[in-house]
């Protein structure tokens, strides 16, 4: 059967891969790409840790709950980024220097 | 809880011989039964997109008084094979400048999240690929890749027409899933569970057991997925992402050949199985109108065929419709989804928790003429 | 996870690879039946005879952004929902209604908190979004 | 066998994809990558009995995120966002080169590998429970702690969401400039 430390490793590869394209990436697009990853990761944690460790459901509301404020995050991101993006043109991470314009 | 086909078929004597054929490999023979099952449930679902093709165009000579396709075969009943036929060998074009890896996902993502919503159609009590606990849930997620590639189809071409098409048709799809979950959800209350099998076993019996008629707001939420639905699937009035008087062809412009076909094909099932999911949501499903105590194969066939009849009889009003109302403008399709069919979609839900806690989850037979 | 879960899994899986392997084939069948003769003019998209200008790939209107969001704040809720309503009736029989109803209500009025907000400030109306910003 | 099957084309789905968001230069590519991606952790909660979860996931992130992404890209993106896509293998100056990525890589090999064997043995007193009846229904069960013991964070969620709408509708509504 599918062991505990499969889920694991998968976990951790999205993880690395994800911050790995939140320091890589210049866009900041991508770099909400990689944020999503890296949140996955986590959520695929708690589940898989719900079933093979605490055997009940906690983990489950744990990740919908993730998913619920990852979705408020990239909307509120994603609003930034186009707002940003009106006003210098550009939606590379190096121009953003100024908390006000 | 969680049915599926072969837990069904193996309460047949039959399963037990096939079990031994294929040397007492459960796994084995449930995929083996799964996969037929499958080709034919998409097999079935190709004719009737097809044919629903020639249905459109027959129904509409009709409403505009004129004869329609009538050279392939009896009644021009070939027409679709013709078509299908014409679409492999036509010549594949795409512009230079497109975006390729795209645009070949495009139709690709629509097939798969058509197909994929089949998997859970109630077509009788038994013959379900999968009652899974998640049902209606899944197959409104799992639709919602129509919409990424709607999307997609538009930004891969390249051409101002398909991107535009692209952006509304997405705009559109995700607009008005919003209306259409929400009165699922409102059947969600009334039946106390997701699953197909859930919803289907609570409306036995003659239609005014149907959910549609169980109070006044599921009567209300009928209608607004209906046209939810309708929008979802970009059929006329709403069929702003393909209007040919403004935006050539939307977002298959670029699209020729069997690409094409795939997206119209993944189109038309979707229709079809939209009216499934009305019908089963609403308007009973497969159930027989009388109750019964035994169940035998004969009487499952029985029940796929009232589930088509009914599931058809939505697809004619769908084609009807689009031949009798105006395409509407691109702000009504908003104000219609954000000011009139949500606010009402909602008030429906509130109206069917209250009406549950009020007379106790009675419908209005049930009130009226006592029961249960 | 009970053999029938995995099992009601199975098909799905199914589906979709026939919906892929559809795909593959129509291609194959295409390449072995269509004439290739491509040219420049077949491959410029489609503008109505005219020469395209430019890429169709810029930058477009915030009010596409506006409904998506909009759209996805309604559909996390409606995600959350499902569960609720999925056990409301059970709620009701074992005499919890009232409270399951208030639960359930005070989580709509936020919903509609929402709606009510992005209409009053014009978000839901597709040209009047424009006139509200002129003033400002 | 059809459980690890479905483990085996999901994880390689996911990790796949999630490399191939890191390696292409196309943010476009990099999104649908990415869906790929979320699609395959819907697969592995599938595998985990977490049906609804895996659902919530198709539907939000597939139905929502990804076309948030997908429109704010085409709204930002303009015409020449491919020239100026970046990936893994052509960075600044300041964000490291091919060696320090290959050293920093190894290293997380080597830490990887020690910390799965330290772990592993911590994981031998958790044994993979097999499950027989125990998750009969998911859906129902997080009805029930949702409205019992998490209703405080399920009706905070609402709030958030509803800050969330507001604030974002407040940044990105178009406005004269």
């Amino acid at each position: 059967m599918i062991s505990l430390i499969s889920y694991l490793i998968i976990s951790l590869v999205l993880f690395i891969v994800g911050l790995v394209v939140m320091i890589s990436r210049k866009n900041i697009v991508a770099i909400l790409l990689g944020i999503e990853l890296i949140l996955n990761a986590a959520a695929l944690n708690f589940v898989a840790y719900s079933r093979y460790v605490t055997n009940n459901l906690d983990g489950h509301i744990f990740s919908l709950f993730i998913i619920v404020v990852a979705a408020a995050e990239a909307a509120v991101g994603l609003a930034i980024v186009i707002r940003f993006f009106q006003i210098k043109e550009t939606i590379h991470i190096d121009e953003a220097t100024q908390l006000r314009n | 809880m969680n049915q599926t086909l072969v837990s069904y078929l193996s309460q047949y004597e039959f399963y037990d011989v096939l079990i031994g054929i294929f040397g007492k490999n459960e796994g084995l023979l449930a995929f083996v039964i799964y996969l037929l099952f499958a080709a034919a449930i998409v097999g079935l679902c190709a004719t009737i997109g097809g044919l629903g093709t020639y249905a459109e165009r027959k129904i509409s000579a009709d409403i505009q008084q004129r004869i329609g396709p009538n050279r392939v075969g009896p009644y021009g009943i070939l027409q679709f094979l013709a078509d299908g036929v014409k679409m492999i060998t036509k010549e594949d074009v795409m512009p230079n400048t497109a975006d390729k890896f795209l645009f070949y996902l495009a139709p690709m993502l629509a097939l798969i999240g058509v197909f994929a919503t089949l998997a859970v159609l109630p077509w009788s009590s038994g013959f379900m690929m999968a009652d899974l606990n998640v049902g209606i849930f899944y197959l409104i997620a799992i639709s919602s890749l129509v919409g990424v590639s709607v999307f997609l189809g538009g930004y891969a071409s390249n051409s101002k027409w398909s991107m535009l098409g692209g952006l509304r048709g997405a705009s559109q799809i995700i607009s008005y899933e919003i209306p259409v979950t929400i009165s699922v959800l409102s059947i969600t209350l009334l039946a106390g569970g997701m699953g197909f099998g859930t919803i289907l076993s609570q409306q036995q019996g003659t239609p005014i057991h149907w959910f549609i008629f169980h109070n006044p707001f599921a009567f209300i939420a009928f209608f607004v997925y209906f046209i939810g639905a309708l929008a979802e699937t970009n059929r006329a009035p709403f069929d702003l992402p393909e209007a040919e008087s403004e935006l050539v062809s939307g977002y298959h412009t670029e699209y020729t050949g069997m690409r094409f076909g795939f997206f119209a094909l993944a189109e038309y099932i979707e229709v079809f199985v939209v009216c499934g999911v009305g019908a089963a949501l609403f308007l009973g499903g497969g159930n027989l109108p009388f109750n019964v105590q035994f169940d035998i194969i004969p009487l499952q066939l029985f029940q796929v065929v009232i589930f088509m009849t009914k599931a058809l009889i939505l697809y004619y009003v769908v084609i009807w419709i689009r031949w009798t109302f105006p395409r509407l403008r691109v702000d009504q399709l908003m104000s219609i989804c954000w000011k009139y069919l949500t606010p009402i979609a909602i008030f429906n839900l509130v109206g069917n928790a209250v009406w549950i806690v009020v007379f106790n989850g009675k419908s209005i037979a049930d009130l009226v003429f006592g029961g249960h | 996870m009970t053999p029938a879960q995995f099992d009601g899994l199975m098909p799905i899986v199914i589906l979709m690879g026939i919906a892929v392997l559809l795909f593959a084939g129509g291609h194959f069948v295409s390449v072995l039946l269509a004439p290739k003769k491509p040219s420049i003019l077949k491959q410029t998209p489609y503008e109505c005879g005219e020469q395209p200008v430019g890429s169709a790939w810029s930058a477009f209107n915030v009010r596409f952004y506006v409904v998506g969001l909009i759209f996805i704040i309604f559909d996390v809720e409606s995600v959350l929902m499902f569960p609720v309503a999925t056990i409301f009736k059970e709620l009701n029989e074992v005499g919890e209604g009232g409270y399951a109803l208030i639960v359930f209500l005070s989580f709509i009025s936020v919903l509609i908190e929402g709606i009510a907000y992005c209409w009053k400030k014009g978000d839901l109306d597709w040209v009047k979004s424009f006139q509200v910003s002129n003033k400002k | 066998m059809f459980a690890q099957l479905l483990f085996l084309l999901s994880a390689v789905l996911t990790v796949g994809c999630a490399i191939a968001v890191a390696v292409t230069k196309n943010i476009m590519h990099s999104c649908i990558f990415l869906l790929g991606s979320l699609i395959g952790i819907a697969g592995l909660y599938a595998t985990l009995g977490a049906d609804f979860v895996a659902v919530t996931q198709i539907m939000v992130y597939v139905g929502g995120i990804v076309i948030l992404m997908l429109f704010a890209v085409m709204l930002t993106g303009g015409k020449d966002f491919v020239s100026r896509a970046q990936n893994l293998l052509g960075l600044a100056p300041s964000m490291g080169n091919k060696w320090t990525y290959g050293i920093g890589l190894f290293v997380g090999l080597v830490f990887l590998l020690t910390n799965i064997k330290l772990l592993s043995n911590i994981m031998k007193s958790y044994p993979a429970k097999t499950f027989g009846n125990e998750f009969p229904s998911t859906v129902s069960q997080i009805g029930h702690l949702l409205v019992k013991e998490h209703v405080l964070a399920f009706e905070l969620s609402s709030v958030l969401l509803l800050g969330a709408l507001v604030g974002a509708a407040i940044i990105a509504r178009p406005r004269k400039q």
